[in-house]
């Protein structure tokens, strides 16, 4: 019975959706309209309960992990979390105290850890980025020169980086992205449509 | 002595690495950037649209990639309060607000009247429905700004209801949801011209959509920025990292090349070897 | 400049070597400040996204408007999935959840990720790079076909769908790494420059 | 009907008949469709063949995607990978290292492993499988299975499943340790990354085949069939705009923009 009006409403959903956007009917934009307006409320009670998860497995680790540090951590983790929330939940997102929080703390955070990228591809780059094919040959060809044409330096080297860089882009990627864009369009109405239709293994929930 | 340099420590990598950032940096050369044809495409396209016209900037990044598309961000804010255009800001990844309120302030805008001239109307949660839900009625969908001021009667939305009535959309992203659902939800069904501000990694994976004219401009990164300060004749923080990015590139090159050639003349020897020891026996 | 005498300033400072400092080793200073980063992320979303609540759903239900009920109850539906027993009617809301989103990418991606793609590679034979770019959208979509083997015409055409997929990645490689260095010259002209003053 | 979506929508009903059709197909029992040869997967044996020479362990990571969400069927497409490793291990009797990053993962990935073993009759050999949860924060994870691999030493190293900026990590220091490694993912933008880096790798939507043709999953291979028909047809679109194009007739891009 749960499972049937899982699936019902799940078809529904879709199905207005994509009714709506091909026939001009007044009933079907009022409810495509209605069903929009209420995804976007379910939409951000989701959003919290992404934290939920995140405070349960912590809750866990600060009470029965054996490792020290785990328990430090999750312990640091839950305070921020809760002083973050109680101070934007009470003062709001665009307060002092909580503008010092979010440049202090999550924006540089964020910004760091992926910036940190760079050493990772930097030490790949010597020790295992190895042209052992013409794959990887013509990966590197065009990476270099991707690379060059991103940086003033490219010019001086060689007028002509500019330029070529533009290309490779412009043609051969744009030519093979499309053709990987048209494929995984093809991929994800598949995957949209056993979903909707309840024939999916990766099934709701 | 190859060998040696086979095994080289990680972290001396990363320290050389280092240096290669911190040099140029503290001296730069100055090393002028070419003004690429998709900047000035974009640069074109904005100085095209008449003063009081409204754009919708749409902040839909990680602080993770604000570092990249601050600068750029920052230079067509310049661009278009100097042309007297409105900007209508609102983001679908819960730390844009915040991050567009920086940009604001750190731009031309901040002279400017809130909520005639430009208004940032916070978050909303749920992706590319939200994005569709927006465009079918703005202030519908955003009833309060990110200051928790009601909307309604901010002068910015007079005969300002849905997007057809908007000239363009910038959106300034870091990945998904952005511009493929842009462009799907809003580009090509309501045909409203989409451009973008994007990070470096993502503009080879959008170039379909430049070139079949579903995206009508596109500013790469910091680079673009500098490019664009260039164009509007306020350099900035664009146009100070250049001399650094140049020299990590080559760094980076020049351990690929290492690299490979560390590589190459190992596997030779140890084939030499092999070969040799095959004639002995 | 001078150094700057800004709390936020300095904090994002410390927060950005413990977290640079990774990279040359884990250490306890690294563990704290990634989870007071993650901890405040999470907070944040929840912040931002009670503000969601509150302005689209418990502000019209206080004025009155009763249709709102409906998604709040889905929402709390949601937290079902905390107590054993009623677990299984969260996949309510997560269905519809899932329906909409899938029902609005099918719709929109025929359009824009199919057939505009298509149609822009209507293009005619008079220049290199026009067939360059319909020869390498065909012989990439040949590569992806997976119940032909590739053999013979179809084989030669995945193989150079391949070489094309091999120059994108290539830009999609360096432009990755354009990307992270531009973000790490943002973090030191943030320490070097916001932080410590020494630059220009 | 809305003007300008007729040619979509026609599209879109074509599709959906097409899938459904091809997905009945296969469940009635035509089970004969085959995937075509996927290098990376034939390269498996030979990976596990030389751990067995060497007696060094097999190391695989199922990705960083959860069970649930957008990246779920990455993961389980690693899931469907791993079981087919387990039974090579079992079979001849390699250590099996499993790294995880997310908890609900885990219980699957041990499961499908028992069962693997079980089949192979090689039950008693399951206590030679490590299957360990690292840390659920992505850096994290990174540094500690980089850290497996380097005390370990396996001579194979499988990354099948979601990964993201994380990955030169572990493929990096799987080179250190001169493992045969391959690589699997359908995160579009880590593919260069993997490719430059690992011995072979499947690329995109071959993930999604490979879980298929080794599981003979009805579903599975319906869906790769479905779309391959989808495919042939959007290549068809392609070649008949373009000669028609070069005839100079605008048909098809009418007959597109409908």
């Amino acid at each position: 019975m749960l499972r049937t009006a899982t699936l019902v409403i799940t078809f529904l959903a879709g199905f207005i959706m994509i009714a709506a956007f091909f026939f001009d009917v007044g009933f079907l934009s009022v409810a495509e309209a209605q069903i929009q307006d209420w995804g976007v409320i379910v939409a951000a009670f989701a959003l919290a309960m992404a934290s939920i998860n995140l405070i349960q497995v912590n809750v866990n680790k600060a009470v029965s992990s054996e490792n020290v540090t785990d328990k430090i951590c999750s312990f640091v983790l839950l305070a921020s979390l809760a002083g973050m929330s109680i101070i934007g939940l009470t003062k709001g997102p665009t307060s002092d105290t909580y503008n010092v929080l979010f440049d202090g703390i999550m924006a540089p955070g964020q910004s760091t850890v992926w910036a940190l990228g760079v050493f990772y591809i930097a030490s790949a780059a010597y020790r295992a980025f190895r042209v052992k094919n013409a794959d990887a040959g013509l990966l590197l060809f065009s990476a270099a020169f991707v690379m060059l044409g991103a940086v003033p330096v490219g010019e001086v080297i060689w007028s002509g980086v500019p330029a070529v860089s533009q290309w490779i882009v412009d043609v051969p990627n744009m030519a093979g992205m499309r053709g990987m864009l048209i494929g995984a369009g093809i991929g994800a109405f598949s995957g949209g449509l056993r979903l909707l239709l309840g024939i999916d293994r990766t099934e709701v929930g | 002595m190859l060998s040696k340099l086979g095994r080289i420590d990680s972290r001396v990598l990363y320290f050389i690495l280092l240096l290669s950032f911190i040099i140029p940096l503290l001296r730069p050369l100055g090393l002028p950037m070419v003004i690429s044809d998709e900047v000035q495409k974009t640069y074109d396209l904005i100085e095209s649209l008449p003063s009081g016209s409204r754009v919708v900037v749409s902040f839909d990044l990680s602080p993770g990639g604000y570092d990249e598309l601050a600068p750029a961000t920052v230079a067509v804010f310049n661009h278009m309060a100097m042309k007297g255009i409105r900007m209508v800001g609102m983001s679908f990844w819960d730390a844009g607000p915040s991050l567009l309120d920086r940009s604001l302030a750190g731009s031309l805008y901040a002279d400017k009247e809130y909520g005639t001239d430009y208004v940032n109307l916070g978050f909303l949660a749920g992706g590319e429905n939200a994005m569709s839900a927006v465009a079918r009625d703005i202030t519908g969908a955003f009833p309060r700004d990110f200051y928790d001021r009601p909307t309604a009667n901010m002068p910015i939305f007079d005969g300002l209801q849905a997007f057809k009535d908007v000239e363009l959309v910038i959106v300034v992203a870091t990945g998904n949801p952005g511009v493929p659902e842009w462009i799907r939800q809003v580009g090509d069904p309501m045909d409203v011209p989409i451009a973008t501000i994007v990070i470096a990694g993502l503009v080879a994976d959008y170039a379909p959509y430049m070139q079949s004219r579903q995206l009508i401009g596109m500013i790469p990164g910091l680079r673009g920025a500098a490019g664009y300060e260039a164009l509007i004749d306020m350099l900035g923080r664009g146009t100070a990292g250049l001399d650094a990015q140049s020299a990590a590139h080559l760094m980076i090159l020049f351990f690929v090349l290492i690299g490979n050639i560390v590589y190459f003349v190992e596997r030779k020897r140890e084939k030499d070897e092999a070969d040799e020891e095959g004639a002995a026996s | 400049m001078t150094m700057s005498n800004d709390l936020s300033v300095w904090i994002a400072a410390l927060v950005t070597i413990g977290l640079i400092s990774f990279v040359f080793k884990e250490n306890l200073y690294y563990r704290i400040v990634e989870s007071l980063y993650v901890g405040v992320s999470a907070g944040h979303a929840i912040v931002l996204g009670w503000g969601n609540i509150r302005n689209l759903a418990v502000r019209p239900l206080g004025e009155g408007n009763l249709a709102v009920i409906i998604p709040i109850a889905l929402g709390l539906m949601l937290f079902t999935r905390y107590f054993q027993k009623w677990s299984r009617v969260s996949r309510i809301p997560m269905g519809f959840l899932m329906g909409l989103g899938a029902g609005l990418s099918m719709r929109g991606l025929v359009g824009s990720q199919i057939v505009n793609q298509i149609k822009a590679c209507y293009l005619p034979l008079n220049s290199m790079n026009n067939i360059l770019i319909i020869a390498g959208t065909f012989a990439v979509l040949s590569y992806f076909f997976f119940t032909v083997e590739h053999q013979g015409f179809v084989g030669k055409s995945a193989q150079i769908g391949r070489y094309f997929m091999m120059l994108c990645f290539g830009a999609a490689y360096g432009s990755t790494v354009t990307g992270r260095i531009s973000l790490f010259v943002g973090r030191l002209q943030f320490l070097l420059g916001d932080w410590l003053g020494i630059l220009q | 009907m809305i003007q300008g979506r007729l040619f979509t929508f026609w599209l879109f009903v074509i599709m959906s008949v097409v899938m459904l059709y091809a997905g009945s197909y296969v469940k009635k029992g035509n089970k004969t469709i085959k995937i075509r040869r996927l290098t990376p997967l034939e390269a498996i044996p030979e990976a596990i063949g030389r751990a067995t020479e060497a007696g060094r362990p097999v190391h695989f990571s199922p990705g960083l995607a959860a069970i649930t969400g957008q990246d779920a069927p990455q993961t389980l497409a690693g899931i469907s990978l791993l079981r087919y490793v387990a039974k090579l291990t079992a079979k001849y009797d390699v250590r099996l290292i499993v790294t995880i990053r997310r908890p609900e993962v885990l219980p699957l990935a041990q499961e499908t492993i028992r069962q693997s073993y079980l089949e192979e009759g090689k039950y008693d050999s399951f206590a030679n499988v490590s299957v360990q949860f690292l840390s659920d924060q992505q850096f994290a994870y990174a540094a500690a299975a980089s850290g497996v691999i380097m005390r370990e030493k396996p001579a194979a190293s499988f990354l099948f499943g979601a990964f993201w900026a994380e990955n030169l990590m572990l493929a990096e220091v799987g080179t250190q340790v001169d493992a045969f490694q391959i690589s699997g993912t359908a995160s579009i933008g880590q593919v260069p990354f993997f490719v430059t880096t690992t011995d072979y790798c499947l690329i995109g939507e071959e993930l999604y085949a490979a879980a298929a043709s080794l599981t003979a999953d009805e579903v599975f291979l319906g869906a790769i069939l479905g779309q391959d028909i989808c495919k042939a047809i959007m290549v068809a679109l392609l070649v008949a705009g373009v000669i028609a194009t070069a005839f100079g007739s605008d048909l098809f891009i009418k007959l597109l923009s409908l």
